[in-house]
């Protein structure tokens, strides 16, 4: 095979496909790749995968991704990284991979494809059911790859059966609740400069399974001795498989430390391999099987009831030596090796087990937490679930005891610099819980989420207990393990919900018209609706007091598409409004319009907007544009919930008809040059009242509702003919001087007029008393929310009431939200605020604040404690160091007689 | 990702539907309460650790409420049924997951 | 190929960094419990331990316990994404969470504990026009409250966080944000640590491991407390169980508007320092600070529905980091270390109910929900006023349970419904 | 008569080889509600000459004349989409007098994407997070769900061809996320 060449730290190493980087650095001669975060001391790989606390690096070629431990990144033509000291940097570039998620269902899925898993595949294929096999090594065969090992040939064959699916180098991150699964795919890295630009990176899966079988394996772990950090140091089935499957030659001679049967193994791998095995040292009294057999046949020296207590190093911190003891007569022998391979037992990988909050169980034969775990849901098999294999037959034994000074550099978690000192510290300060040294020495937080540490601190608890009786590990019990089972880089997880597709942008069917016109937009809920529509060279604050005059003066257009309607049908209808709105609806006449309130059963306004009775059982009902949704589910909770006897039916229109406000003196004009078929006058069509009428033949509904005071009109036409009846609008409107206005202009027009804006003069604190709305709460009827206008807060004296506030030509606008205050309560002589408890007394806010172009004058609507007995009264508005004034009065500014609407 | 069964389109996951707090709490006539029972119906909800009865709408799908049993703890999912029918009884306490939090090690 | 870029880049992040400060050689000491106490306060999280602290200290009460559950602190206060600030809307808010934050300014010194309090500032983006709106009066509020605010134009958040992106093309805008200087983080473990030593210290007894089963009530009186380790007899008990405080309250025979809900968080691994500010960005979901060790910590929503599990549906986080990266572009190579979920005790009004509950010498502090554990000094503060004399202090009067029966709520539900 | 403006503009992309992605603009739609069982329903069938299915998430093909297909599409218990029945309205129309129903012109509401070709449910497995094996979701289903936040109802309507019906104001969104989808096959 092509050997790749890739670069680490500015060096050129060589690499085969396929293989980790880790296996070509080593083979390489590197052996200290970092320094440790905290203590600064040389570190190497220890492992062989996603347990890998000491090789961190960056990427530096294609993606970046600021940490990834060298054991798992496959090599690849073009691959540049460095190494982290457990600290990971963000480049600033734009990051340019794809990152997509697709959703996948199955009978099956199968964790891991290792002897385990891929016997259960078979297994599950045999019983008829379709499988997803996933495993997050390039190729299948679990522990066989680090052996070397084919696959045996019937599994083999069973990857290509038709009901599988095989997905290599995806790792299962979390299990949630109902067998739903997320994995992430890593499906270009390894290609290097070849992937296509258009694979994506990553690929989330999210998958939900009817059965998911876990067959995760294990981890092999360490011992816990004095220098344990030293490179040089491995666990043995790492150093063993880097030295016998990928041809690492850097180690002549090794000494191997146990407590299973693992050692010997891994102790025989390396002396076939060549390295010279100085000597087996089993913390067991003995040990049997084929495995110690033919070590002792291979003539490896073996020592039992021994261990290693402490090592030692070159001038690079580079392992040279062991010390080690032996467990009965303390004694110790030193021995110069530059490998030391450390079989701790194996760790099974419980971690996707327990996210879902099942617990693992401590196996004192297996020296082990397992999951072992049945249901028809789900199962476990192999490592995870005790099948270690048959002869390890392991001791339950996390290394020797260490006095203070030896404790001081025996690392628990080597990528937090946690040492047994630290564990010892917090016991002798009092804790007691696992989480608590945890959260003290911080093992486990890692990068590695303390993959190999976890299990090295219950068995250090184990020991230390500061004069309380010893504890057995299933009295310590695991820490908690997290979902994500390796780190994902968050653009993976925000996938395409980048930019444009990161929220859905709503539009109308006028949009490209405002947006060939210039419109500057407003974000409100998920649409985008014109804001004003400036000319070239105007200000908004010009655009808004052009349109307002057109408005008032002329006429102005509005694409009022985004409100929401629902068209409600049945013989109860009118009963249902009834209950729904705090006024009445049943005795409003067919073909006539009434504006209607709603509250929560809080008593709380809600949401508002004009109903249309357009039949006898047939009403239509407007939503503001951002309660469209929550109002028709409002309306089913109460008919599917409370009141199945009404008979109802509501339909949601929003998007079928598209909604055109045709407004100001002459609109009335404009409109009959379009609309032929119905007589427009006021005595004929009436304020409040609803028309048909067609125009080209379109069929259109238009009613003279008006949410500015002036004569106005609202076209209702179907969603797909709305531009053509707009630019017709605007080919005719010409010598009218047609303008254009969006929500600032629609904002000022209705506040000078005193209608309000639910959410913008409501905080969710109003009643309909509250906005000087009594007048449309009806006390003939019950409605929802009405009891609880009898909560003695609700109906307590001096709530904050809607008024206007107005302010005297040429003064300062009074900013939206602020703060209104008793006349000159923020001055005291020196002009500093005066104090009641270090506070200024408030006495309401302003909600909306608009220069008026027909006043002159700036105004407001604001809510003022008891502000309706308040009127003419002056107050003030402190902004900064800066007092604004004004004067309290009603909310309706203009045309307190509705004569300009006819 | 909550997998719930909704009576009418089958299982949809989690975010198709939208919440509803304990079932059966029915719209009391608000004319015979006294101030703390009217306040008891708009704001208290069972909030119970195990088997809580509660409501459910599928929003994206069939637009329908429905009620079932859910497990607060292990979030196992019992019994489903239709507003006004008869509620069926609380399932037995799930068995092989213990679920239980913040117990002390 | 090697390209010259890279040279230069093999050698960053090799910074070494600084380890934390040594814990002190002694913290509490694990007791096993007494027949009696004066009080008993049920719940060993933050609120409870400041809770027994003050009461030691400003009421002299030292005859008491604090009963948890599980491991000290190990509910909400292991798990939150620490923000600390005032900047509420109400005045009954600022209030108490102004006399909070006031109280954590001299914190480590009176615990005589380093707890890495830092005003780093929070904050508070806006991204349309309603938005500035609504956070613009919660500026002018903060203003007559005393509590230091600002408003920043994009420019001015672009300035303090470089790394925002304020472009105006992106789907949800920055178009300005509110600044509260004195807002910050806190490491959240030793705050708890520090209150439990310092209660420790004072002579409170700290008993974990035993949970509150049941309330010996007589003439709706209480009396004391049968737990799993037996009963306790207490002249007064102050319930602290934050998400379990529904499950308590129930088991004293009255019933409180609180749903639990999981909330989750997320944390990355260590990265070299890009933000030394506090975000919060309700309209788009987005909490995150960077803390001490250097690692992003993000604090996400919450999930729709009740759970005593303490986790959440994934689905919460991928939306997150999806609205994250909108903001924080350079994210994009940041990874999701390790996500988990708190139980939040969520009242309607998203404000706490803190005073006097049905039952005599029984009282209740529960409902910081999403956003508590900046208010750990203050609530404790309160508390102890409350159980010592009997009556509420003057900063938790608005908060009591009988709100729900007048009318009277204290909606901070603001922009989003998740308030940190 | 003015011919209707669809929100996609008919646009088009991809190839049947992998996946072909289109618009079909301007499907006429009547929504449908009435009680299952009752005699309303009865009428209705009656009027229609059709039996409604009465399965949620049961799509129904009949022929019309001039040799198109109309679908009748179940997406509640007792709520129906009727898909290109010309004459339904008329038809339906008069029954509002006499029983519980409610027929209601929905044709601006959504337009429709269609998905055809080998790579279809690849393409839409990406955005739809609902079971699309064979077993679960037959030629002949309909489902209302999400698609990239937006509500959606999807139908398969034979084995490599998919409909997605979308709202209008959401129609220019999820073109782009479903074009988005495909970029590794189109
Ligand atoms: C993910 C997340 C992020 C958050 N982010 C923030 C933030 O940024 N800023 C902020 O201010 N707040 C935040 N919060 C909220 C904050 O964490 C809480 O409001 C605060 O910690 C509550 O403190 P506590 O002491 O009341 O609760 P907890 O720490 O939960 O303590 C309650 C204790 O009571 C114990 N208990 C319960 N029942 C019993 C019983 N029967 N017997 C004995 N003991 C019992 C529990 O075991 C628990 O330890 C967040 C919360 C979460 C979950
Ligand atoms: N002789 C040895 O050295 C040795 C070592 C280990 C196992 N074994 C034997 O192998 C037998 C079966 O082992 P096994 O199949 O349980 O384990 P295994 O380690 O062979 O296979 C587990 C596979 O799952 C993958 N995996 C783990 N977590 C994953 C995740 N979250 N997502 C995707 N993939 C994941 C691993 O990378 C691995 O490929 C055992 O019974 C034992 O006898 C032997
Ligand atoms: C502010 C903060 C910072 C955290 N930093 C880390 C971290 O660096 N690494 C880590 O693994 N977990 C970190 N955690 C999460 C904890 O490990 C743990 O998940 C959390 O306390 C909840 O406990 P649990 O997961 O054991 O239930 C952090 C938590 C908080 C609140
Ligand atoms: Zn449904």
């Amino acid at each position: 095979m092509s050997e790749i060449h890739f670069y680490f730290d500015d060096q050129l190493y060589k690499g085969q496909p396929g293989e980790p980087m880790a296996a070509a650095l080593l083979r390489g001669g590197l052996l200290s790749i970092t320094n440790s975060t905290y203590h600064g001391r040389p570190r190497g790989v220890i492992g062989l995968g996603v347990e890998e606390p000491n090789a961190l690096v960056q990427l530096v070629s294609g993606t970046k991704e600021s940490m990834r431990p060298a054991t798992v990144i496959e090599v690849a033509e073009g691959l540049t990284a460095r190494s982290l000291t457990g600290i990971g940097a963000l480049p600033e570039d734009a990051e340019e991979a794809r990152y997509d998620k697709t959703n996948r269902y199955v009978d099956t899925l199968v964790v891991g494809a290792g002897v385990a898993g891929l016997t259960a595949a078979a297994e599950e294929l045999r019983a008829g059911r379709e499988v997803l096999l996933i495993d997050d090594q390039p190729t299948p065969g679990g522990h066989l790859r680090h052996l070397g090992l084919e696959l045996p040939s019937a599994l083999g064959d069973m990857l290509s059966h038709k009901n599988l699916t095989y997905i290599s180098r995806c790792t299962a991150t979390g299990l949630y609740d109902q067998n739903y699964i997320v994995a992430i795919e890593r499906r270009s890295d390894h290609l290097g400069n070849a992937a296509p630009v258009n694979r994506a990176r990553i690929r989330v899966w999210h998958i939900r399974a009817e059965r998911v079988i876990l067959a995760s394996g294990a981890f092999q772990r360490p011992l816990i001795f004095a220098n344990n950090d030293r490179p040089g140091i491995m666990l043995s089935h790492a150093a063993a498989t880097y030295v016998a499957v990928h041809g690492v030659k850097i180690f002549k001679q090794a000494v191997v430390v146990t407590i299973d049967n693992q050692g010997y193994r891994d102790a025989l791998r390396l002396h076939n391999a060549g390295v010279n095995v100085l000597g087996i040292y089993d913390a067991r009294s003995t040990a049997s099987g084929a495995s110690v057999d033919a070590a002792k046949a291979a003539g490896i020296p073996i020592h039992f009831r021994a261990t290693v207590l402490d090592t030692s190093s070159n001038a690079e911190g580079i392992l040279n030596g062991v010390t080690i003891q032996d467990l009965d007569t303390k004694e110790i022998v030193q021995t110069a090796t530059d490998l030391l391979a450390v079989s701790g037992g194996w760790t099974p990988i419980v971690d996707l087990a327990t996210h879902i909050g099942i617990k693992p169980t401590w196996s004192g034969q297996h020296a082990a937490f397992l999951v072992n775990h049945t249901t028809d849901k789900l199962r476990t098999a192999g490592m995870l679930a005790g099948d270690f294999g048959g002869d390890d037959d392991p001791a339950v034994f996390f290394g020797p005891v260490l006095d203070a000074e030896q404790a001081r550099t025996a690392y628990i978690d080597l990528q937090r610099d946690s040492t047994l000192h630290d564990l010892r510290r917090g016991v002798g300060a009092g804790l007691h819980s696992i989480e608590h040294i945890k959260r003290y020495t911080t093992i486990g937080t890692a990068h590695d989420q303390g993959k190999t540490s976890g299990m090295l601190t219950i068995g250090a608890l184990c020991q230390v207990n500061n004069g309380e009786p010893a504890r057995s590990p299933a009295d310590i019990g695991t820490l908690t393990f997290r979902p994500p089972y390796v780190p994902i880089p968050f653009a993976a997880l925000a996938g395409r919900e980048r930019g444009e597709l990161s929220d859905p942008i709503r539009i109308t069917p006028l949009h490209q018209w405002h947006v060939e016109a210039g419109a500057v937009f407003e974000d409100v809920g998920q649409w985008k609706r014109p804001w004003y529509f400036p000319k070239p060279g105007e200000s908004m604050e010009d655009a808004v007091k052009r349109e307002c005059i057109a408005a008032r003066e002329g006429v102005a257009v509005m694409d009022a598409s985004t409100l929401g309607k629902i068209d409600i049908r049945g013989a109860d209808a009118g009963v249902f409004l009834d209950r729904i709105y705090t006024n009445m609806f049943s005795t409003l006449p067919e073909g006539q319009c009434r504006y209607g309130l709603m509250c929560k059963a809080d008593g709380i306004v809600f949401d508002d907007g004009v109903t249309t009775r357009l039949g006898k059982n047939h009403y239509l009902m407007t939503t503001t544009t951002g309660g469209a949704a929550r109002v028709l589910a409002w309306l089913e909770e109460w008919l599917q919930t409370e009141w199945p006897e009404l008979e109802v039916y509501c339909t949601s229109v929003t998007e079928h008809i598209s909604t055109i406000a045709l407004v100001g003196p002459k609109s009335r004009a404009l409109l009959g040059e379009l609309v032929k078929d119905i007589d427009l006058s006021a005595a004929a069509f009436p304020f409040m009242h609803s028309r048909e009428a067609t125009i080209d033949g379109i069929p259109v509904r238009i009613a003279r509702i008006s949410f500015s005071g002036e004569l106005a009109f609202e076209i209702n036409v179907n969603w797909g003919h709305a531009r053509y009846l707009w630019e017709k609008l605007w080919k005719l409107g010409r010598p009218y001087d047609l303008t254009a206005y969006g929500t600032e202009t629609m904002h000022v027009l209705r506040a000078e007029k005193g209608y309000v804006i639910i959410g913008q003069d409501t905080d969710g604190t109003q009643t309909p008393y509250d906005l000087n709305m009594g007048w449309i709460v009806s006390k003939k009827k019950e409605f929802i929310g009405k009891r609880s206008f009898q909560l003695p807060y609700l109906k307590a004296a001096g709530r904050q009431q809607l008024v206007g506030l107005i302010q005297q030509p040429g003064e300062e606008l009074i900013p939206e939200g602020a703060y209104i205050t008793v006349l000159n309560a923020t001055q005291d002589d020196q002009g500093a605020p005066a104090d009641r408890h270090g506070k200024t007394q408030h006495t309401g806010f302003v909600t909306s604040a608009y220069y008026s172009q027909t006043l002159g004058a700036p105004f407001a609507l604001a809510l003022v404690a008891d502000g309706l007995n308040r009127m003419g009264e002056v107050v003030s508005i402190p902004i900064g160091k800066k007092v604004l004034q004004a004067t309290i009065c009603d909310s309706v500014f203009i045309d307190k007689e509705n004569t300009k609407r006819d | 990702m909550l997998y719930i069964p909704c009576p009418h389109c089958g299982l949809r996951n989690e975010n198709e539907f939208h919440y509803g707090a304990e079932a059966g709490v029915g719209y009391p006539d608000p004319n015979t309460l006294s101030d703390s029972e009217w306040a008891k119906y708009l704001h208290i909800r069972a909030n119970p650790k195990g088997w809580l009865a509660e409501r459910w709408v599928h929003f994206a799908g069939c637009g329908r409420w429905f009620n079932l049993w859910r497990n607060t703890v292990t979030h196992e999912i019992g019994p489903v049924y239709l507003p006004f029918t008869k509620q069926p009884k609380a399932p037995a306490p799930e068995t092989h997951r213990d679920g239980k939090e913040g117990s002390i090690q | 190929m090697l390209l010259p870029g890279m040279l230069s880049q093999g050698t960053i992040g090799r910074r070494k960094a600084a380890a934390l400060p040594e814990q002190p050689p002694q913290l509490w000491k694990t007791v096993k419990p007494k027949k009696a106490y004066d009080a008993v306060i049920v719940g060993g999280g933050g609120h409870g331990l400041s809770t027994a602290y003050y009461l030691a200290k400003n009421h002299g009460m030292t005859n008491i316990a604090v009963v948890e559950k599980g491991w000290l602190a190990g509910g909400n206060t292991a798990r939150n994404t620490t923000i600390i600030r005032s900047n509420y809307l109400w005045d009954e808010s600022a209030g108490i969470y102004e006399h909070s934050l006031k109280l954590w300014e001299t914190l480590e010194q009176d615990l005589g504990y380093e707890m890495f309090f830092s005003q780093r500032g929070v904050l508070t983006l806006a991204h349309s026009v309603s938005d500035v709106r609504s956070k613009r009066r919660n500026f002018y509020a903060n203003a007559l409250n005393g509590i230091d605010s600002e408003w920043l134009t994009p420019e001015e958040v672009k300035k303090l966080v470089p790394i925002i992106n304020i472009s105006p093309d992106v789907r949800y805008p920055v178009l300005g944000a509110t600044y509260q200087p004195r807002g910050g983080i806190a490491k959240h473990d030793w705050v708890a640590w520090g209150y439990a030593k310092a209660a420790s210290d004072l002579g409170v007894d700290i008993i974990q491991g035993t949970e509150v089963t049941g309330f010996d009530i007589r003439d709706n009186k209480v009396l004391g407390i049968q737990t799993t380790q037996g009963s306790i007899a207490a002249n007064k008990v102050g319930l602290v169980g934050a998400g379990h405080s529904s499950i308590l309250a129930n088991l004293a025979g009255f019933y409180i508007p609180i749903q639990s809900r999981p909330l989750q968080a997320l944390v990355s691994p260590l990265l070299e320092q890009v933000l030394n500010t506090v975000v919060m960005s309700g309209a788009v979901h987005v909490y995150v600070s960077q803390a001490h060790k250097g690692e992003l910590v993000m604090g996400a929503g919450t999930d729709a529905f009740n759970s005593y599990a303490q986790r959440g549906g994934f689905h919460v986080i991928e939306h997150q980091l999806a609205a994250a990266l909108e903001l924080f572009p350079i994210f994009a190579r940041a990874q999701v270390l390790r996500t988990w979920g708190g139980i939040v005790d969520v009242a309607p009004d998203a404000s706490p109910i803190i005073g006097l509950t049905p039952v005599e010498n029984l009282f209740i502090n529960c409902g910081w929900g999403t956003g508590g554990f900046k208010a750990t000094p203050g609530s404790g503060w309160v508390m102890a006023h409350t159980i010592a004399t009997g009556t509420p202090h003057e900063l938790n009067r608005p908060f009591a349970l009988d709100r729900f029966t007048t009318g009277h709520l204290i909606d901070e539900h603001g922009a989003a419904g998740v308030a940190h | 008569m003015i011919a209707k403006q669809s929100p996609l503009q008919g646009k088009h992309t991809g190839t049947a080889a992998t996946v072909a992605i289109r618009e079909l603009p301007g499907l006429f739609t009547l929504d449908l509600r009435v009680a299952p069982g009752s005699v309303a329903q009865l009428a209705v069938e009656q009027a229609l000459g059709i039996t409604l299915p009465a399965k949620t998430g049961q799509m129904q093909t009949v022929q019309v004349a001039g040799g198109s297909e109309a679908h009748i599409l179940c997406l509640a218990p007792d709520w129906w989409l009727l898909v290109g029945l010309k004459d339904a309205e008329q038809k339906l129309a008069p029954l509002h007098n006499q029983y519980h129903c409610s027929v209601v012109d929905v044709s601006g509401q959504r337009t429709t994407i269609e998905l055809e070709g080998p790579n279809a449910r690849e393409v839409l497995a990406h955005l739809w997070e609902q079971d699309l094996r064979e077993k679960s979701f037959p030629v002949g289903s309909v489902s209302q769900g999400l698609i990239a936040k937006a509500p959606v109802i999807a139908c398969h309507m034979a084995p490599l061809r998919y409909r997605v019906m979308v709202r209008s104001s959401f129609a220019v969104h999820v073109w782009k996320a479903i074009v988005d989808a495909g970029v590794e096959w189109v």
